[in-house]
């Protein structure tokens, strides 16, 4: 087994630990944000480290800057929809604040 | 044995989420579970090996879908509509057992299916060459059986049709959908203006590889219509108006040049056969404007039908 | 994957068989039209997913891209049919105030 | 080295499983989105493991497409909890 392989393992391995994690974060947590919160870990975490892990596999860059734009996408989906979906899920007696959160 | 285990998984999961979609008690829960089921299915398109169905599932039941029916229940419960649930225990259980059966019956009609029958791929790589293009699937699409796609562009527009026909007679040439609005510098505003260059790129590059690999113009032209909505609901660009010129050029552009080319071969003796020698850049012709036309059509029906722009932005 | 007693190709066409199956129990068992839709769907890409899983039984020569190409054109028109059932349900619903059919509205429509 | 692919690709199918849950239970809208969104994510890498582990490469493709549109749902459903269902939920200002 090369050292390539190696790291690929390495990676992939730790990238689906963080995906386990984070859905047993959303399963366990007790309220919403806190669940958001470990939703987060897995979306940046854990594809991260599955791309990065098959990225030093494949044979060309093209092919490897399409998997790292993969991770970008969700990065940015992740970031933006955490940051609605907080908004959403914001208590009642929270509300007020928002414009000044806004500002 | 690991790949048989693994879709034996993927197919577990696909039912309990079509189940959990159909039977949940909950409305919006059910939407969310039909998001999630489009999802699988693309993986499942994945495993069959049909990139070019998974690819086209992915953009719709990801994009397109969500966006229509998570609008379509929001919408709904505005208008107080109320959701209730149904029906005897003894009624349910009627229709559950005929229903299993029924599936019962189609699933021995599976298992009866010849397993070897090699199907047509043979006869479609015997012809692939004089097709003008690399990939089987767009070559059956856009050359061996055109007929079917050229009458599905058709279809999309009769559906817009149909959905603008739904319009009061006061809002007829008013914008599709109502404005929408989002704080200016806002996370979603930024959303809005960031991902449509990416969009942008991935949808052409989707068609102009769909000659040789999987992709194609329906795929492409789902991904662009996906993007079009997402700055219409980032507040980045106003849906136009329906009675708007260049919007309804783009919306027949792709039949009519298909349609045009169709003609031509009829001329020369055959409708809507290519010529192999040029068999190839007529394809990308006729792509590059049913990319336009799948677009606009999928982006203005999720839309919905005109509204007259209200003051405030209330909806009717 | 021969000696398998099922094979890839039979275990996805029974699965589309079952989806043919659970969404006919959603769009009959449901009165709200949007869940109904639902089902429809569910029978729709059931019946896809049957389809496509015919032209994988002989891998070795490739997926079949007919049933693929057939798909293709299946998912697109069911996306616009399914656009254009919600357009007619909530148009329905701003003119009698119900997501269901008339006749199977409680009082019997408005 | 596919049969590590492939077996990864199993264990996250099962935790996408295990998100279900949470969809199902909800309790808030909120809730069912964020299960929604977990799964979408997993369903990425399973695609990105699926490509390397021998099947057909243009699942990275497919990857794109839905990393690209993972946040539709969500943004969809983060504007209809606005009060007019045209908002932005960052800010209480209206068209």
């Amino acid at each position: 087994m090369s050292v390539l392989d190696l790291i690929t393992i390495l990676f992939t391995g730790a990238g689906t630990v963080f995906f386990i994690a984070g859905t047993a974060g959303l399963l366990r947590f007790p309220d919403t944000h806190s669940r958001l919160h470990a939703l987060t870990k897995a979306d940046h975490l854990g594809l991260g480290l599955i791309a990065v892990g098959l990225a030093v596999q494949v044979a060309s860059p093209l092919l490897a800057l399409k998997l790292l734009l993969v991770w970008g996408l969700a990065v940015l989906a992740a970031a933006t929809t955490s940051q609605l979906i907080a908004r959403v899920a914001l208590p009642p007696h929270l509300e007020r604040q928002k414009e000044n959160a806004g500002q | 044995m690991m790949p048989l285990a693994f879709d034996l998984f993927l197919c577990g999961l696909v039912l309990a989420v079509a189940v959990a979609a159909v039977s949940g008690r909950e409305l919006f829960g059910s939407i969310v579970f039909f998001i999630v089921y489009g999802l699988l299915m693309a993986l499942a398109w994945v495993r069959l090996e049909a990139v070019d169905v998974a690819l086209t599932e992915a953009a719709i039941g990801a994009g397109l879908t969500g966006l229509l029916l998570v609008g379509a229940s929001a919408r709904l419960r505005r208008l107080q509509a109320p959701e209730e649930e149904t029906g005897s225990r003894k009624a349910r259980a009627a229709t559950a057992i005929a229903c299993l059966s029924i599936a019962g019956l189609i699933g021995a009609a599976v298992l009866l299916l010849d397993p070897r029958a090699p199907g047509l791929a043979p006869m479609v790589d015997c012809s692939l060459a004089e097709s003008g293009v690399g990939n089987p699937v767009t070559a059956v699409l856009l050359n061996f059986r055109a007929y079917d796609t050229l009458l599905e562009s058709t279809v999309l527009l009769v559906a817009l049709l149909g959905v603008w026909s739904l319009s009061d007679e006061r809002s007829w040439g008013g914008h599709g959908g109502l404005r929408q609005y989002a704080r200016p510098g806002g996370v979603l505003a930024t959303f809005g203006r960031t991902l449509p260059a990416i969009g942008l790129i991935i949808g052409v590059y989707l068609v102009w590889a769909g000659s040789k690999q999987p992709g194609g113009a329906f795929q492409g032209g789902t991904v662009l219509a996906a993007v079009w909505l997402l700055m219409a609901v980032a507040g980045v660009a106003d849906a136009p108006r329906v009675s708007n010129r260049l919007l309804r050029l783009g919306l027949v552009a792709g039949p009519a040049l298909f349609l045009a080319i169709g003609m031509a071969g009829a001329m020369a003796g055959d409708f809507l056969r290519l010529p192999p020698e040029h068999a190839g850049n007529l394809i990308l012709l006729i792509e590059a404007g049913l990319t336009v036309s799948v677009a606009v059509t999928l982006a203005l029906l999720v839309v919905g039908p005109p509204q007259r722009d209200l003051p405030h932005g209330e909806p009717s | 994957m021969t000696e398998m007693p099922v094979s890839s190709a039979q275990l996805f066409g029974l699965c589309g068989a079952a989806l043919i199956g659970i969404g006919l129990y959603g769009f009959i068992a449901h009165r709200h039209l949007l869940r109904r839709l639902v089902g429809f769907n569910v029978i729709g890409s059931g019946v896809f997913l049957l389809f496509g899983s015919t032209g994988y039984r002989r891998v070795e020569l490739g997926a079949d891209p007919v049933p693929q190409a057939l798909v293709i054109t299946g998912v697109v028109v069911a996306v616009s049919a399914t656009a254009l059932l919600v357009a007619l349900i909530i148009r329905l619903a701003q003119l009698t105030g119900s997501a269901r059919l008339p006749e199977e509205s409680p009082g019997g429509g408005r | 080295m596919n049969t590590w692919y492939l077996g990864l690709a199993a264990i996250l199918l099962l935790s996408i499983g295990a998100a279900l849950w949470r969809v199902h239970r909800g309790p808030s809208a909120a809730d069912r989105m964020m299960g929604a969104q977990l799964i979408g994510t997993g369903g990425v890498a399973v695609l990105l493991l699926l490509a390397a582990a021998g099947g057909p490469e243009a699942a990275i493709d497919v990857a794109l497409v839905l990393g690209l549109l993972a946040a539709f749902a969500s943004v969809a459903f983060a504007k209809t909890a606005t009060r007019s269902g045209l908002g932005d939920p960052e800010s209480d200002a209206e068209p």
